[in-house]
């Protein structure tokens, strides 16, 4: 049945959980039946397109536990329930990791900034118009994708990393986190797993129809940013077609320690451009140990996209990546 | 297409979803369970424009829903019901939110404010909604209780804001008749007789 | 469980086949696991009136060629593959599966054409044909089969019928996908993807069976010699004269 | 000339209950029993049903019934493009096949997924070079196009014409439509610049705020249709037709209206409203039937892309000497549009082109249904003339400015095919007072200048758009109280002319504003016909006959105090809600009394006698309801002559991003060129809003098709790219021109659509002018084209591409 005919919400059960424990058995109960609900923010339309059909909804925001910004010893950890804004506000993030303040207070827009979570805006799913409209593409458990042929409309999607599906990493918060080293607290009824941000995320290679490593039964409950990027130099840029509400063509997060009018480390990361944020393990090895330059910047920047493989509509990311990668070495 | 398919197994359960809105629940039942701590309660007190109202809501019903069907509050407007035209928006503990996309229940302890509870009692208009008079902000008026609504968020989280900062605040409302300039002439107008 | 065949709504939202129903897939373990060990309680009941086995010692005769032995375990091993990839992703498990998968699969095509031109002209190709006669070995405790048993030829035939069918359809659906050599059309009309799909499915799920049940009995003890023959390519005159009819298989002797 | 209310702020009635949320749309009305009612739309581009088996939703708890075209039609369909109620041959995905009525939304959608749909699927197409091409697909079942008169036909060029044109070349097959005026071969050859380029425009969607959701109920015989319109008056006739309802017991109920832009003035464009009040009567409940932003999407329509070749020539001056244009038009799948011959019509206004042709042939696309749309052809193609414009300034040596002002349409200038006159003009007057208000001589320095990455571009754009009809109706009445009543049909979507054109019956009759009511927001309320509000007509229609049917009021009053009070009507004079003797303010009577004396009177006083001859169907039917009720001023406008234009200038300045292909909109000043101001305020408004739709065409909005299967990939806002706040300047710079037009009595034009068409154009005069005077020949210019000509690599879009990027 079209999209079309479907535009509100179907009766689904929405459980309210409001400490740990609840949530977890929850969600370990009900497995793939329950949908796990930040802020909503990229859940409703799936329900009411009728696209996604889980029989309930877990709301994860009534814990209070999974809320908000505190300082450990090693660093910040942020409640998987923080909204954005409140992370784009807080001075403990403005002050020590800049570059999550900045990628939060650019997401779509202030009211959903408002109320979507950090862990909606890591775990949110992909936005191939194809996949969104309810096909039965790849990555909804089916056996084809629509957007990679040769009249697919691909200008959104992904120039690395394809296989089968070519949808790509919608998330401005998810290239910061990688850039920031940080690690994900997952829990379950079995216990609590820490995941490096870089390894949370999954391409289709590995897995079609999930975009994290998360398993039935497993809430992601929190990010740690460590001290040892804290109060690095940092650079976000997302460039989108309009400048609210769109998600990035190519978004770019990048953490450089300079020590000694040199680079001592750095981490530079794309979203936009394949299924999980893109590390760019190349360049930040090309830059170790030299000035931080616009000379420096335009040697490298090719090296960001070694190996890319653009669709019909999406040979512009290629030079926009470098563009973005420069600017994000110039500073 | 064939009414068999009703039967067969799909890849998305797109029209099993109405039968399957009681599974958990008879899960729970079969298991000899009681439901678990975390079920909702259909009848619910919400607290809108002041008022404590009791609202037989269902599970997943967004407050827009309720507002404008259960409660008769239509000044929230549903322009897109999916949260990319901000004409629904509301007020939930003074911040800006999407009433088509926040369900009732998320903000049954919460205080809820809509274009239709910011006028004094004595009928005088809200100082952002004179101010959005006196500028002829609005034109087709559609998308202005969302605008209000914004506007008073953002006034209450900064009363002076510059005109950039107005801006960037009442960035998740569109304006299809492109009277953005109108309701930042109406904002900022409003920042000063607040 | 009771269904075959997955559907899902093309791009029109019309019904047609997506591919098989996995749940098949337990079904058949299932299947295959109680069969086998239905087999093995009965030849462990069986065991002691049977005669003792021959002696590995003594002359030994040529079984299996090396080009062929070679040939038997690339074969088992790009399937074993080929299983285990396929039905990775079915198990939930996260491994870049695709580009193993039809590698592995190109590797399979590969060697199997290779078998058939060989087994066409250079091998003796009567010794693994079917024929009427081979259906009354079983039964006739007397008679002794050539090279290869009944059960022999059977597994090989119904193998032979499997791969190639898993390697026909296959290729159309490796045809579908981004490789170094093309770029994917999405020319298949959805219907037929599905068919493919399900046809792929089914002869995978036969496959598996098959493996399976060859496995089991290459590990059986009254069977092992041959595993053995597989390995390093003889079998002894002992072995040779208690399972077949010199009259109709000679080989020579191994060196 | 001083006035007491033309040229002055007001606050519009309806504004209090804008931002209070009272005011209400269809969406909002409730009744006692009201069902609800969802559309089940066809799920391909291009089909037949073959059968449709409700039985199973039928048996459902909570449902009423459904509504097929069946239903609809029952001697079967028209066969003719334009939009159906509902369909069993549709020619684009989402086009509603059946509605199904249910106790609430959610059971109608549960119904729906019950309803078993068998349909045949058609060949489809989605561009018109596919379909033009031999062997391509037709649209419709008939043809690839619809002529008028005639009917449907098939247009096919051979293979090479059509490979021809994409490679830039000027088509070689004979045109549907064409004109010429002046000696185009003599102009080319006087010429010393010539461009010539093939172009494409993307046709998008209105996307109003307010989905066209409706209301319906039927009590005593009589339909009451809450709805959204344009035109409250112009819509009600062919709507009850629609309905299948004589005039005389239907009533449209329409207060506000959440956008229009131009798909909502006539009732063929929003045919779907008859869904709600033909499911009402047939199942005997209210219906509301909400329409979903996707279903505003597919049923909601869009302008027409355009593809197209032009050629234009220069004389060394700067002089426009010459200009061929040749347009395929995107029809869509359901028809509508002339948006090619308005393009050309336009330039040939703002440019006075000394010799033009036009050519056009229209093709259907299994896309959504196309018609007027702001400024419909003229303000896509100003966006490709534009930096035309300054190439051939560059080119010939001469300024930016100058070349405009030397071909800007004058007083007694003519334009269009027909030669036919402006009213007035005074489009130079607008280019100086934009420069100076601008300050383009000190700031065009700037062009191309760079810092950094960014680099500056300067833009000039002209807009233009045939502003008024005439020969509507008005009424107004004088109550016994004294208050003034203006009965005023034009619909309520935010311009606030159905005030501001009130006001000029109060200008005649020098009332104060306080003491005067508009009447309007239902039929039932006795309106006048009006023009449909639409092509910026209202305010230069709408002052014609509320000032016409105020000068009738006028001379009633004066008879009648010349009856009571002696002497002859030209004695008398008004004011101060008093008419009095000329000679002795003392002998008078006050508008209340006059108004009192009126109804004794009775006759001709009170609408029962001696009407306008021509007086529209609707006004006749509303007079004679009215009659009696108060004394009446009735009015026919006659026709006007010659063409009142609305004109615009914008200047622009952007800052270029050149590694990100973004920009800014560092100023922006639009200047109106549209006779006396009636309303500053929402002149104000019409030129932010014309801007920012001016932006959304030249660099955002887009209307996408899945060329594999012709699924609409822009339904949603974000899809389709509307514009938001952080896309548009934070400030727009307006100013007016002021001059009187003669053909109106309060001198007055409209604006509306033109307030865009020069900002699309001198944006991308200005993105063109950032990049060195690279022409994209296209709207939009999007980030990714901007990225792609700055990095060299090559355009990824097909030339000329329509329903897809770049076009």
């Amino acid at each position: 049945m079209p999209a079309t005919s479907h535009d509100v919400m179907p009766d689904i059960e929405l459980y309210q959980p409001t400490d740990e424990a609840n949530a977890l058995e929850l969600a370990s109960t009900l497995g793939s039946d329950g949908w796990l609900l930040g802020g909503g923010q990229d859940t409703y339309g799936w329900l009411k397109d009728r696209n996604k059909s889980p029989a309930a909804m877990i709301e994860l925001t009534q814990i209070d536990a999974w809320k908000g910004v505190k300082e450990t010893a090693d660093g910040v950890e942020i409640g998987a329930v923080t909204t954005l804004t409140e992370i784009a506000n807080h001075p403990l993030v403005q002050a020590k990791f800049g570059l999550l303040a900045t990628a939060a207070s650019r997401v779509a827009s202030p009211q959903i900034r408002n109320v979507g979570t950090l862990g909606g805006n890591l775990n949110q799913d992909a936005r191939c118009w194809y996949y969104r409209r309810g096909l039965d593409c790849y990555r909804a458990g089916g056996n084809i994708c629509y957007a990679d042929s040769p009249e697919g409309l691909n200008r959104e999607h992904a120039i690395f990393g394809a296989s089968r599906c070519v949808a790509v990493s919608p998330s401005d918060t998810a290239p910061a986190l990688v850039a920031l080293d940080a690690t994900m607290v997952v829990a379950s009824t079995s216990g609590t797993r820490l995941i490096p941000a870089q390894d949370y995320f999954v391409g289709p290679a590995r897995d079609i129809v999930n975009m994290t490593v998360l398993n039935e039964g497993e809430i992601l409950t929190a990010v740690r940013l460590p001290n040892a990027w804290a109060n690095a130099e940092f650079y976000f840029e997302k460039v989108a077609d309009r400048n609210v509400w769109d998600f990035a063509l190519v978004n770019v997060a990048a953490a450089i320690k300079v020590s000694g009018g040199s680079i001592a480390d750095a981490r530079i990361v794309c979203g936009a451009v394949e299924c999980t944020p893109r590390r760019l393990e190349a360049v930040e090895n090309a830059i170790r140990g030299q000035q931080r330059s616009e000379q420096l910047a335009n040697q490298v920047a090719s090296m960001a996209t070694d190996g890319a493989r653009p669709l019909n509509y999406n040979h512009f990311k290629v030079p926009l990546m470098e563009n973005l990668v420069k600017r994000a070495i110039r500073g | 297409m064939n009414p068999k398919l009703t039967r067969r197994r799909f890849i998305k359960g797109v029209i099993a979803s109405g039968a399957a809105a009681t599974s958990t629940t008879i899960w729970y039942a079969a298991n000899g369970a009681a439901k678990p701590p975390g079920a909702v309660e259909r009848l619910i007190r919400i607290n809108v424009n002041g008022q404590a109202r009791s609202v037989d809501v269902a599970s997943q019903e967004t407050l827009a829903s309720t507002l404008r069907y259960k409660l008769g509050l239509t000044g929230t407007k549903l322009g897109c019901n999916r949260g990319e035209c901000g004409a629904c928006t509301v007020l939930v503990n003074d911040v800006p939110s999407y009433a088509c996309s926040v369900l009732t229940h998320s903000v049954k302890n919460m205080r809820v404010e809509t274009v239709e509870g910011l006028e004094s009692a004595n009928g005088d208009l809200h100082p952002v909604q004179q101010a959005f008079v006196d500028e002829l902000s609005p034109q087709c008026g559609y998308c202005t209780p969302g605008q209000v609504m914004s506007a008073v968020g953002l006034l209450r989280s900064n009363p002076n804001p510059t005109r950039e900062e107005a801006r960037q605040g009442m960035a998740g409302n569109i304006c299809r008749c492109g009277s953005y300039d109108s309701y930042l002439n109406g904002v900022m107008r409003a920042a000063q007789i607040g | 469980m009771g269904e075959i065949v997955r559907y899902k709504r093309d791009v029109w939202g019309e019904e047609v086949i997506l591919g098989v129903s996995w749940d098949l897939l337990w079904v058949v373990a299932v299947a295959v696991l109680v069969l086998l060990a239905a087999h093995a309680i009965i030849m462990a009941a069986l065991a002691n009136k049977k005669m003792d086995k021959p002696s590995s010692e003594g002359r030994r005769v040529v079984r299996h060629e090396t080009i062929d032995r070679l040939f038997h375990w690339v074969m088992a091993a790009s399937i074993l593959i080929l299983i285990a990839t396929g039905v990775a992703p079915i198990l939930g498990l996260r491994i870049a599966w695709l580009n193993i998968h039809w590698i592995a699969g190109l590797l399979l095509t590969f060697v199997v054409v290779f078998h058939i031109i060989r087994s066409l002209f250079w091998q003796d190709f009567k010794s693994m044909v079917l024929g009427p006669k081979d259906f009354g070995e079983p039964f006739d405790s007397a008679k002794k089969p050539g090279k290869y048993t009944f059960e022999q030829k059977g597994m090989h035939w119904a193998v032979t019928v499997v791969v190639l069918a898993v390697i026909v359809t296959g290729i159309l659906l490796f045809m579908q996908i981004d490789t170094p050599f093309w770029d994917r059309t999405n020319s298949m009309p959805e219907d037929r993807l599905g068919l493919m799909f399900l046809l792929h499915g089914l002869s995978t799920l036969a496959l598996v069976a098959l493996a399976a049940t060859h496995i089991y009995f290459a590990l059986r003890p009254e069977k092992l010699f041959y595993t053995r023959s597989m390995v390093s390519g003889w079998i002894s005159e002992d072995e040779m004269t208690a399972n077949h009819d010199t009259s109709l298989w000679s080989p020579k002797e191994a060196d | 000339m001083a006035y007491m209310h033309i040229g002055k702020d007001f606050v519009p009635p309806d504004v209090p209950g804008k931002v209070t949320g009272r005011i209400k749309y269809a969406e909002d009305y409730a009744r006692d029993g009201m069902v609800y009612a969802r559309l089940l739309t066809s799920p391909v581009p291009h089909g037949r049903v073959v059968d449709i088996d409700a039985s199973e939703a039928l048996a459902m708890d909570g449902v009423f019934g459904i509504l097929t075209a069946d239903d609809v039609y029952p001697d079967g369909e028209p066969q003719s493009p334009g939009l159906k109620v509902l369909t069993n041959e549709p020619t684009l995905m989402g086009e509603p096949i059946l509605a199904v009525a249910a106790i609430d939304e959610k059971t109608a959608e549960n119904a729906m997924a019950a309803i078993s749909l068998t349909i045949e699927r058609l060949p489809f197409v989605l561009d018109p070079l596919d379909s033009l091409a031999e062997g391509g697909s037709d649209a419709y079942n008939g043809g690839n196009t619809f002529i008028f008169r005639q009917g449907f036909a098939e247009e096919k060029w051979t293979a090479d014409q059509v490979e021809s044109f994409k490679s830039g070349n000027e088509p070689t097959a004979e045109a549907q439509q064409s004109w010429e005026y002046g000696d185009l071969e003599a102009g080319f050859a006087a010429a010393d610049f010539v461009h010539e380029t093939t172009f494409s425009t993307a046709g998008y969607p209105h996307m109003s705020m307010e989905p066209r959701s409706a209301m319906a109920y039927w009590e005593n015989g009589k339909c009451y249709l809450h709805g959204t319109s344009q035109s409250l008056s112009a819509i009600a006739e062919p709507m009850a037709a629609i309905v299948g309802v004589p005039l005389e017991d239907f009533v449209f109920i329409n207060e506000a209206t959440g956008g229009g832009f131009g798909q909502r003035a006539r009732a063929g464009s929003i045919p779907s409203m008859a869904i709600p009040a033909k499911l009402s009567q047939k199942i005997n409940r209210p219906v509301m039937m909400r329409v979903s932003r996707e279903e505003e999407f597919t049923i909601g329509g869009a302008r027409q892309g355009l593809q197209g070749w032009i050629k234009v020539g220069f004389k060394s001056d700067g002089t426009m000497s010459a200009m061929d244009m040749y347009c395929i038009s995107d029809n869509g799948g359901k028809g509508g549009g002339g948006d090619a011959n308005s393009a050309a019509a336009g330039v040939s206004a703002l440019y006075q082109t000394e010799a033009m042709r036009f050519r056009n042939t229209s093709i259907g696309t299994n896309t959504g249904h196309r018609g007027a749309q702001r400024g419909p052809g003229e303000n896509q193609i100003m966006a490709i003339v534009a930096p035309i414009m300054d190439k051939a300034a560059e080119e010939l040596g001469v300024d930016r400015l100058e070349i405009r002002k030397l071909n800007a349409a004058q007083n007694g200038d003519v334009s269009g095919p027909r030669n036919t006159p402006f009213t007035s003009a005074y489009m130079p007057e607008a280019l100086e007072q934009g420069a100076a208000q601008f300050d383009w001589e000190g700031k065009k320095g700037r062009s191309r200048q760079t810092n950094g990455s960014k680099v500056r571009g300067l833009g000039i754009g002209q807009g233009y758009h045939n502003a008024g009809r005439s020969g509507m109706d008005g009424i107004i009445r004088l109550m016994p109280s004294g208050r003034l009543q203006i009965h005023n049909g034009v619909g309520n979507l935010g311009t606030y002319s159905y005030a501001s054109t009130s006001r000029a019956a109060a200008e005649v009759l020098k009332m104060e504003w306080e003491n005067c009511d508009v009447v309007t927001g239902r039929t039932d309320r006795h309106l006048p016909i009006t023009s449909p509000q639409d092509g910026s007509n209202s305010i230069f229609t709408n002052t014609r006959t509320c000032y016409g049917a105020a000068q009738d009021l006028l001379g009633k009053m004066k008879e009648i105090a010349a009856m009571d009070l002696g002497g002859v009507a030209a004695d008398y004079e008004i004011d101060g809600s008093r008419i009095y003797q000329i000679a002795d303010s003392n002998v008078g009577m006050t508008y209340a009394e006059v108004a009192q004396r009126g109804m004794e009177l009775g006759g001709k006083f009170t609408g029962e006698a001696e009407l306008p001859e021509e007086l529209n169907t609707l006004t006749a039917l509303s007079v004679s309801r009215l009659a009696g009720s108060a004394l009446m001023g009735i009015y026919h406008d006659p026709r006007h002559n010659n063409n009142p234009p609305g004109f615009t200038v914008t200047f622009l300045e952007i800052e270029l991003d050149t590694e990100t292909g973004k920009f800014d909109i560092l100023d922006l000043v639009t200047i109106a060129e549209c006779g006396t101001v009636v309303h500053p305020q929402g002149l104000a408004n019409q030129l932010r809003g014309g801007a920012v739709w001016g932006i959304g065409l030249s660099a955002l909005e887009r209307h996408l098709y899945d060329p594999q299967n012709g699924l609409p990939a822009s339904s949603g806002f974000w899809q389709s790219k509307i514009p938001t706040y952080l896309d548009t300047p934070a400030e727009i710079g307006t100013g007016w021109v002021d001059l009187p037009d003669p053909e109106n009595p309060v001198g007055a034009r409209g604006i509306g659509e033109p307030s865009m068409g020069a900002v699309s154009a001198a944006l991308n005069a200005a993105i063109s002018d950032a990049l060195g005077g690279h022409l994209f020949d296209s709207a939009p210019v999007t980030t990714d084209m901007i990225i792609n000509h700055i990095a060299g690599v090559s355009e990824e879009a097909k030339p000329l591409a329509q329903n897809n990027f770049r076009g």
